[in-house]
């Protein structure tokens, strides 16, 4: 599987996502956010987590508006794989590539911590090595993280079954610990076709047992296995 | 034409910059005439306690800088040190005390901001950060205001521009109220070859600015750090300097990608005084002489003056000497990262700081004696008198044990701190194997298996009852807090937070801390690599307690195998290693529980520090032994504590006496 | 020419700031206060002379950029 | 009684959002934008309908919370 890692102004944690896709198996190239053109042959684009344009004025904002992000809704509407995490998340969203928006989180504070997820469905390309209802614990680390859509698009959310996690304990429950206060503990959302993924934690942090767990393989095996 | 229409230097004018009378007539019989306005600003920065450490330096030389690991001691931007396989460690700690008193959010984003530069510009990429921070009291009315500020302003920095946030401490007491200490560490890593420093070699080499454009930030900043402030400070309010993280990460991308590319002769991050401080420096080091054209410089506010461009604390800069054959492809690079780069001087041969504005000279001034002539003081200092100790005897229990207990796990300064730690971003590079909460971080160098430890420690109240105990303690409290992880401590940096050196009693406090940092430092072989001196610490004639923070680093051969404070299994044996003596002096029980911090700090024997780190490391090495703990501030029961509650599990102690 | 693009949240969309401030100017023993809703205002120099230049050029750039149109509304108002 | 309080940076004080705002304009081909200022709006409603009443409350709010006075000024605005 041929991953592109778009790296924008700002952008912080391309190597973490790098490293992780290669354990999994993958190849992995570069992008600039100012390219035309996705590499030849780019199977999924990868939007990283960090702070994109400083995430002035809006999160992800000004970053939704580069070239590459052109190519890359191109590769969308073609049917390509998109996997935004954090940055990339709100990234996505405001790239029209996701419903809704990634607003100020509700404790009005940065949460760095580990966290419980709830796997709702493991029939898609980022989670069919995981079991659907499976609680992983992988961490967060953001300010804007309260998924935040009208009450039109969250039915259809939640119908079309396009939940990819929702925040929980240890336990499963999604009534808590949810970090940020985003409707109905939702941490990922999928697309109509469910090949672009946008979610706010970061699986590509918990890869190794050294530096706390190996929860966040699951998803990374998965795309190895879809490609 | 030179000295054309001058402001007149007045006396005023020369208290204004924070320069005494006889500084004053020391720099106009070095210069031989009646100084320009620029001149008088650039001599009021070099000459401040920030940049010339007139009231220190004398004592700081008496520290040990030397090892076997050691590349670059204090001097340069960073300490370096050798960590095998042709690799080093950058790290350094410096304060930015009085702006966050005045705005905290700034101040703290600064701090972190110009700590990250005095790294990279070494040429190492920064993996992890610290922060030492000292608040008044919790119900101080201005407290809650500032901790929220600061810890929002470290997070908003170091999350954005993207390195972990993983150790450092957070501590309250009455004597911060009016004045509180925010000490910000960075750590990089390179490799040896890829290490740059200020110093400029080669006559007619480039002078390259890069970075944001100069405002009027801060103007004054540097001289600010040594004002005393009283009640007015509120008023007292230079223009802020404001950081920009975002700025910050595209200027660590550009300058790694110069030094790859070899550009660069010689470069250094714009701290305090900006522009005059880092181009003297550059000069005098090099031996050579140093012309600016300030036309040339990229300004984001319009008129600026020479003064202003010159003293200027804009944020997000650098100074660089080019291979001049380089030019093209550095300028491509920072356009590339959208940044400017303007080339703004020259090297020459004459060993003179020139100066020229709009076809003016502004300022003409002698190099090498800008910084070697600066004043040396060697202030009146008292000997602190030596207190009492008080044993276990000695003191009543108010309470029962067990309500003590509680009483001190749930007091300020030995609460868990999670509530601030994770407003930082400590997982990002995903090499953070040891998280905030124990005794030191544990972060590995790129895939390992190498790891470095780093903590940051001191006991104020330690230091106040006995400077010269307390420096001894705070150098070897890090000392152990690098073995309990199971590292081997290889340098140290400090940043040393005094009162008013001008008062005999608080240069005192310096004078011995110092000593006692010495003598542990060369009896435990933790050379001082780095740092930074933080005096006037002082508001309305009360001074701060003396804070000598020291930030450590240790080295792990094999990250794998670091300890953690956590206890592991059900049925493991409790092993306490060192005698305990029932110290009570100045101890957070007293404090806490009895509400007054007499008596005399415990005593620190060098030598049983010394091997009790060796075995200790041995036995983590050996994988013997499952949990280990530093036993600090509040003793044995705070440490088992610790141990029980970070491994849900609980503890069975026999009965000493 | 100065003009400022004022950018509000839409009227039921979630603000979590102005909650939150809510709640602290009370903590500060401001009574009275019913809500709060947070906007951000741009203040911006435009080169043109031109005023219905300006407002186009302002118009184009609050909807491209400035505001998200999912769950912002804006108002542009030439200073002149 | 609604009121509008706005707070915009002090002349000289670095705006990092308003200089990548401007750099963003420009790359997306929106010319003629000279300098953008970001600041913040609240949209506040208070209990009292006496208007000097409404304006001390909401001065003492944005001296107290809604304003940095070390680095912004405000302006409050009572809409009535």
């Amino acid at each position: 599987m041929h991953a592109a890692v778009i790296t924008f102004p700002g952008t912080n944690r391309e190597g973490d996502v790098a490293r992780a896709l290669k354990q999994a198996g993958a190849k992995v190239t570069h992008a600039w956010h100012a390219d035309y053109e996705l590499p030849k042959g780019t199977d999924l684009v990868v939007l990283p987590g960090g702070f994109a344009y400083g995430d002035y004025m809006r999160t992800g904002a000004i970053a939704a508006r580069a070239h590459i992000m052109d190519a890359v809704r191109a590769h969308a509407a073609k049917g390509g794989y998109v996997l935004g995490i954090c940055n990339g998340f709100q990234v996505a969203c405001e790239a029209g590539l996701l419903p809704g928006i990634l607003m100020r989180n509700a404790g009005l504070k940065f949460v760095c911590r580990m966290q419980h997820l709830r796997v709702e469905r493991n029939d898609t390309a980022f989670t069919n090595a995981y079991t659907a209802g499976d609680i992983i614990k992988v961490c967060i680390a953001h300010g804007e993280g309260n998924y935040i859509c009208d009450d039109e698009t969250l039915k259809r959310l939640e119908g079309e079954a396009r939940v990819g996690f929702r925040y929980c304990d240890a336990a499963g429950d999604i009534t808590k610990e949810n970090p940020n206060g985003s409707l109905n503990a939702i941490a990922g959302i999928y697309s109509e076709n469910l090949r672009v993924l946008g979610m706010m934690p970061h699986p590509e942090n918990l890869i190794e047992t050294l530096v706390g767990g190996t929860d966040g393989k699951g998803l990374f095996a998965s795309l190895g296995k879809a490609a | 034409m030179f000295l054309k229409n001058e402001p007149e230097i007045t006396p005023e004018l020369v208290k204004a910059h924070g320069l005494k009378p006889e500084e004053y007539d020391r720099f106009v019989a070095l210069i031989g005439r009646t100084p320009t306005i620029t001149e008088l600003g650039i001599v009021s920065a070099m000459w401040n306690e920030h940049c010339s450490y007139k009231s220190s330096k004398i004592h700081l030389k008496t520290l040990p800088t030397k090892g076997k690991r050691v590349v670059y001691g204090p001097g340069e931007n960073a300490g370096v040190v050798d960590i095998g396989d042709g690799m080093v460690v950058a790290f350094k700690m410096e304060s930015h005390n009085h702006p966050s008193y005045i705005e905290p959010y700034q101040g703290a984003t600064t701090g972190v901001g110009g700590i990250l530069r005095d790294v990279f510009t070494m040429g190492a990429r920064p993996i992890a950060c610290l922060n030492a921070l000292r608040f008044g009291e919790p119900d101080h009315p201005k407290t809650r205001h500032l901790v929220s500020g600061v810890v929002a302003g470290i997070g908003g920095y170091g999350n954005s521009f993207g390195v972990p946030t993983v150790a450092g401490q957070v501590g309250f007491h009455p004597r911060y109220n009016g004045n509180i200490l925010v000490n910000a560490m960075a750590v990089g890593v390179a490799k040896r070859e890829m290490i740059f420093t200020s110093k400029a070699t080669g006559v007619g080499m480039p002078i390259v600015y890069l970075g944001s454009k100069t405002g009027r930030d801060g103007i004054h900043g540097a001289t600010m750090a040594s004002a005393e402030f009283d009640d007015k400070s509120e008023e007292k309010r230079p223009t802020v300097q404001v950081g920009d993280p975002f700025a910050e990460k595209l200027l660590l991308e550009a300058c790694l990608e110069i030094m790859a590319k070899g550009c660069v002769i010689a470069i250094q991050d714009m701290g305090a005084a900006g522009l005059t401080c880092s181009a003297v420096e550059m000069g005098a080091k090099g031996d050579l002489g140093i012309e600016l054209d300030l036309d040339k410089v990229p300004c984001r506010e319009e008129g600026m003056s020479a003064y202003e461009m010159m003293l200027s604390e804009s944020q997000e800069r650098m100074l660089m000497v080019l291979h001049p054959h380089k030019e093209a492809e550095a300028r491509a690079i920072f356009v590339k990262w959208g940044l400017d780069f303007a080339v703004i001087g020259h090297t020459t041969d004459t060993l003179r700081f020139v100066i020229k504005h709009g076809g003016d000279v502004k300022a003409d001034l002698p190099i090498k004696e800008l910084g070697d002539e600066a004043p040396e003081y060697d202030r009146p200092w008292s000997e602190p008198k030596k207190r009492f100790a008080i044993r276990k005897g000695d003191v009543p229990a108010p309470i029962s044990n067990a309500e003590a207990l509680l009483k001190l796990l749930g007091s300020p300064d030995l609460c868990s701190k999670r509530w601030v730690w994770e407003q930082y971003d400590h997982l990002i590079l995903g090499n953070t194997v040891q998280q905030p909460g124990g005794d030191a971080a544990v972060i590995r160098i790129e895939d390992g298996p190498k790891g470095l430890a780093t903590t940051c420690d001191v006991t104020p109240r330690y230091v106040e009852a006995d400077p010269f105990e307390g420096g001894k303690q705070a150098v070897a409290e890090c000392w152990r807090n690098l073995c309990a992880v199971g590292a081997e401590p290889i340098a140290l940096t400090d940043n040393l937070n005094f009162g008013n050196p001008e008062r005999p009693e608080i240069m005192g406090q310096f004078v011995m801390a110092i000593r006692g940092i010495g003598e542990a430092a060369r009896r435990l072989d933790f050379p001082v690599v780095s740092g930074n001196v933080s005096l006037y610490n002082e508001t309305n004639g009360q001074g701060i307690l003396p804070t000598p923070t020291i930030g450590g680093v240790g080295l792990l051969e094999d990250v794998t195998k670091s300890a953690s404070l956590a206890f592991k299994n059900v049925g493991d044996a409790i092993v306490l290693i060192g005698e305990t003596k029932g110290w009570l002096g100045a101890s957070a029980y007293l404090a806490t529980i009895c509400g007054h911090e007499e008596g005399a700090p415990p005593p620190v024997d060098l030598d049983h520090e010394f091997h009790h780190g060796i075995i200790v490391r041995q036995l983590i090495e050996r994988g013997m032994v499952t949990a280990v703990h530093d036993l600090s501030d509040g003793g044995l029961a705070i440490g088992l504590a610790e141990m029980a509650m970070a491994g849900n599990l609980g503890a069975m102690i026999q009965d000493f006496d | 020419m100065k003009a400022r693009v004022t950018v509000t949240l839409k009227n039921g969309v979630l603000d979590p700031q102005g909650k939150a401030i809510e709640g602290a100017l009370k903590s500060f023993g401001i009574e009275g206060v019913a809500s709060v809703r947070q906007g951000k205002v741009f203040d911006i120099e435009v080169e043109t002379q031109d005023k219905s230049r300006a407002e186009a050029l302002l118009k184009e750039a609050a909807e491209k950029l400035l505001a998200n149109m999912v769950v912002e509304n804006y108002k542009v108002e030439v200073v002149g």
